[in-house]
């Protein structure tokens, strides 16, 4: 990477790191024989998946057996949904969202909905929460699943996963959550949270992309989104991406052993970026819950200015961010979360993300302030609405 | 993801401002979409003596705007009225598929201008329709065609 | 990988080689940002997955337009399947395969048989080649796809796909081909075949594992199986696995490239490893078609012997080999391939499948020879089936 | 895979081989199931003097016939008959799960030329039982409960 350039979007993704990159090489040109086979060169590599797996298991409390490889988080979160819609359809066909989902769950939501399912979307507050009492009422007899996120990937907001967690329990229904966004930055304990599905992805916590992991309780029935091979139990068909299982196992290991430091430190550059934000920048707002929020994100929306535009001036002095802007996605709706917690259209226009990682540094966090206030000046001065807004204060 | 041009119209965005009691301003787009465009123009005997732009949008809607306001200055107002999106896109080297509507919202801005001015000083300017209320829908593509 | 062993299965994965692996690696550490970002720093990657595609693309004369990036094999396969009987259940629900189909095939066509779709498993002749006249006449006016292997993983069998193809074409039928181990073994040419999709993996030419593809004829249509992200056109969700489509990507470049060499070599292995076992190991049958085969497969049956303690003797010896035989799959059943060829139960327990390499040499051929036949000798004094029928022979 | 004990009795089986004039013989298992085990007793005296299998099947059958075979010699016949599947799989240090109805069958093989030599006797040995007609599902755990 660019020396230069500072890298404030750790939640779209992260570099692989290189202790990671280290353990995985070994399995590409050396040890690459398939899992399933029975020779004993082959035989390495399915002990080093197990690793992988206890690692894995680990880092979020669970029992290793519980623990099933995937392609990624998108690939978790299809499972989970699909699976469970499918083996439990006798039972019921309703399922319990929030509107502020990754569009791994709402598409699959949307999905089943258009195959028969009823899809509840439960609303957030403007500091993007869900209310603990309307998901209570909103479980039926048929209801087969909650899927809620642990933490937002835009706004950072962290929902209280332990009263949904008992809330399910109580109810006897299944409980799975998209925790891509929070493993490796919060603690979690799926036993102690009543977490009955999980999904994980490598590539936002300095593992590879294109690997992921879903944890399935012991006891949880959940249909094969992947038929084949005899793979992962048989639960999940393909021969197993061995470097990609390991990296994974490595990453979420060394992340959940840096986790408590590392989110101390970023928590406060970020209460201080978004202090000194609010202080220096007019007509700017924090978007997502000032403190049950990830460690490393912040959220801002910026009056009268675009998301798009703003990425693109940040992006030529050197920082790259994010927006839950329309542009960025190739679609041009503004983001569906922004919505949720109540901003109108033309706020939801002009957000910016910043997400922290590891070697995320003050000194970077202070370029950006000092570069922000200059380009949404300049922004303003091209906006027409700023006019508008001007002229209506007079 | 923007040619040279474009970043180039980004960055420096030529005409950018206002025109004081200007003889045409139209402003299309709406901030649902995330684009709004205000032209300003300054006519004097059929010319475009002056154009100004504003534009809250993304980077191809700030370069299309920059460029849309080149293309017109000192052009007769039947000149002005063939800028279409087609010649913004040319002379930007091309704009990514799913940005094709801010030279749309470029030309409309233009056209809106152009048909307050008409209006202002009651004269027809042919060929000129009046603008719609904006509302177009962007659909995307189906890609699962 | 160790020196001294001598890897013969190929079919199962391959290693990712190294000018494979040197392409992916800034990938990992370096330009790793989400090709869905705007910023400079991770266009780059857009790009690099563009050049891959095309790479693909060329292997099997499509269109860039017409790959799309799963995370194997069996994904594609999955997706292709799953896909075609969703987006066109309006016109039929009649699948037409085979029995010797991988079982990401197999168990994704009997999935869908459980949810009212119609399956015609085509049987095969002793060689593993369908009957064409047969194929004609299975399909029907509700049939919507034929998904039919290029080539068999086990007994190496190449089908006549481009009169499949023609078949397919002329009855107005979509034809899905699983080429995972025909691509860059077999020229290829969609078009020219009439192929309306083919599912690839890399891991089988040098690529790494958990990268795979899909080509889908323009015009096709194909619900998505991964629903979420606008990836891939939208057609499949997922941060893209960066690295890993790069080393698709030049995997199979460089297969294409060696193709024409290489398989002239491996034939001549084959046929020299075929002539002389047939000739110095009695009661030995190959399987599969002699000519219209797989340039690196063999594949014996071994009477009165069983598979695994074959295997497992070769491997004592250092020689890394596989079988169709129950035990390597963890099922207890015979392969599916070589009881669908007509081998009785017993024999079809006592397979050898030899799958040969780029660095495999005359050498370890001359060395499998000679070690093959001891172990066969020794066996079968330890096999109450060989007593039996030296009894009977008396 | 498989334990150093189970590679050691697969590599170097003892008691492999048959015996003219058994005194007992019983065959286990089928081709179809892909394991046959064959053992040959000779007994004098109420003792196991000798014992020889044959196996056709995996490394894991004919490691736990050997291992069966050598638990059995020297022992009396009633003994014999307690040397049960745990016994074999324990004396191999365990056995991979999809392998366990190796060691059944070593079990049964045992007890199947205990029969044959009660019969050939006229003898009958208390606890064992007529083998039955083999044919056993081996049926894998639906993992997906
Ligand atoms: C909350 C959330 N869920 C799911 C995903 C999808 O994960 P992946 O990119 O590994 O498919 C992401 C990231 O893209 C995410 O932030
Ligand atoms: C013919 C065939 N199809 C599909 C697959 C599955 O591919 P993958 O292992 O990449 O999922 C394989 C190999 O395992 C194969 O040989």
């Amino acid at each position: 990477m660019d020396k230069t350039i500072i890298y404030f979007d750790h939640a779209a993704t992260t570099s692989t790191k290189k202790e990671v990159l280290d353990e995985m090489l070994p399995y590409f040109t050396q040890s690459f024989g398939n899992p399933s086979s029975i020779y004993n060169f082959a035989v390495s590599n399915k002990n080093a998946i197990d690793v992988a797996r206890d690692q894995v298991a680990k880092a979020i409390g669970a029992d290793e057996k519980e623990i099933f490889f995937t392609s990624g988080g998108t690939e978790a979160d299809n499972w989970a949904i699909k699976g469970i819609a499918e083996s439990y359809k006798a039972k019921g066909n309703h399922i319990i969202t929030t509107s502020i989902e990754h569009h791994a769950v709402l598409h699959t939501c949307e999905y089943l909905a258009k195959n028969g399912y009823e899809i509840t979307y439960l609303p957030v507050d403007s500091d993007g929460l869900i209310n603990l009492d309307q998901l209570r009422s909103a479980i039926k007899d048929t209801t087969i699943l909650i899927t809620i996120m642990f933490a937002n990937n835009e706004i950072g907001t962290v929902q209280d996963v332990e009263a949904i967690g008992k809330i399910a329990k109580e109810k006897g229904v299944i409980f799975h959550t998209d925790a891509v966004q929070a493993v490796g930055h919060l603690p979690i304990d799926v036993h102690a949270m009543n977490i009955d599905l999980l999904s994980m992805s490598g590539h936002k916590l300095y593992g590879p992309k294109g690997t992921g992991a879903l944890y399935v309780k012991k006891g949880v029935k959940l249909k094969a989104f992947m038929h084949g091979g005899a793979q992962e139990k048989g639960r999940r068909a393909g021969t197993e991406n061995v470097p990609g299982i390991v990296g994974l196992g490595k990453a979420i290991e060394l992340a959940t052993n840096h986790m408590e430091e590392e989110s101390i430190r970023q928590a406060k550059l970020r209460d201080y970026l978004i202090g000194q934000v609010l202080d220096k920048i007019p007509y700017s707002r924090l978007n997502g819950h000032k403190v049950n929020r990830l460690p490393n994100n912040v959220n801002f929306s910026f009056q009268f200015i675009e998301g798009e535009a703003l990425l693109i001036m940040l992006d030529l002095k050197g920082v790259s961010a994010s927006s839950g802007s329309a542009c960025t996605s190739g679609s041009l709706d503004p983001s569906h979360v922004l919505l949720a917690i109540g901003l109108p259209h033309e706020i939801a226009h002009g957000s910016l993300r910043i997400t922290f990682g590891e070697k995320s540094t003050l000194e970077e966090v202070d370029y950006l302030i000092e570069i922000l206030q200059g380009i949404v000046i300049r922004l303003r001065e091209m906006s027409p609405l700023y006019d508008d807004f001007l002229e209506k204060q007079r | 993801m923007y040619t040279e041009k474009v970043m180039d119209h980004f960055s420096n965005p030529r005409n950018m401002g206002e025109i004081e009691n200007a003889d045409g301003v139209g402003t299309v787009g709406n901030a649902k979409c995330g684009d709004i465009m205000r032209i300003y123009l300054k006519i004097e005997k059929g010319i475009v003596e002056d154009v100004k732009f504003k534009t809250f949008g993304c980077g191809a809607a700030i370069a299309t705007s920059s460029m849309a306001t080149e293309l017109v200055k000192g052009k007769t107002v039947q000149e002005a009225l063939h800028v279409t999106n087609k010649a913004v896109m040319e002379a930007l080297d091309g704009l990514p598929k799913v940005k094709v509507h801010c030279s749309l919202l470029a030309e409309e801005a233009l056209q809106a201008a152009l048909w307050d001015y008409a209006k202002k000083n009651g004269i027809v300017i042919e060929g000129l329709k009046e603008p719609k209320e904006e509302d177009h829908d962007h659909e995307l593509d189906d890609e699962e065609e």
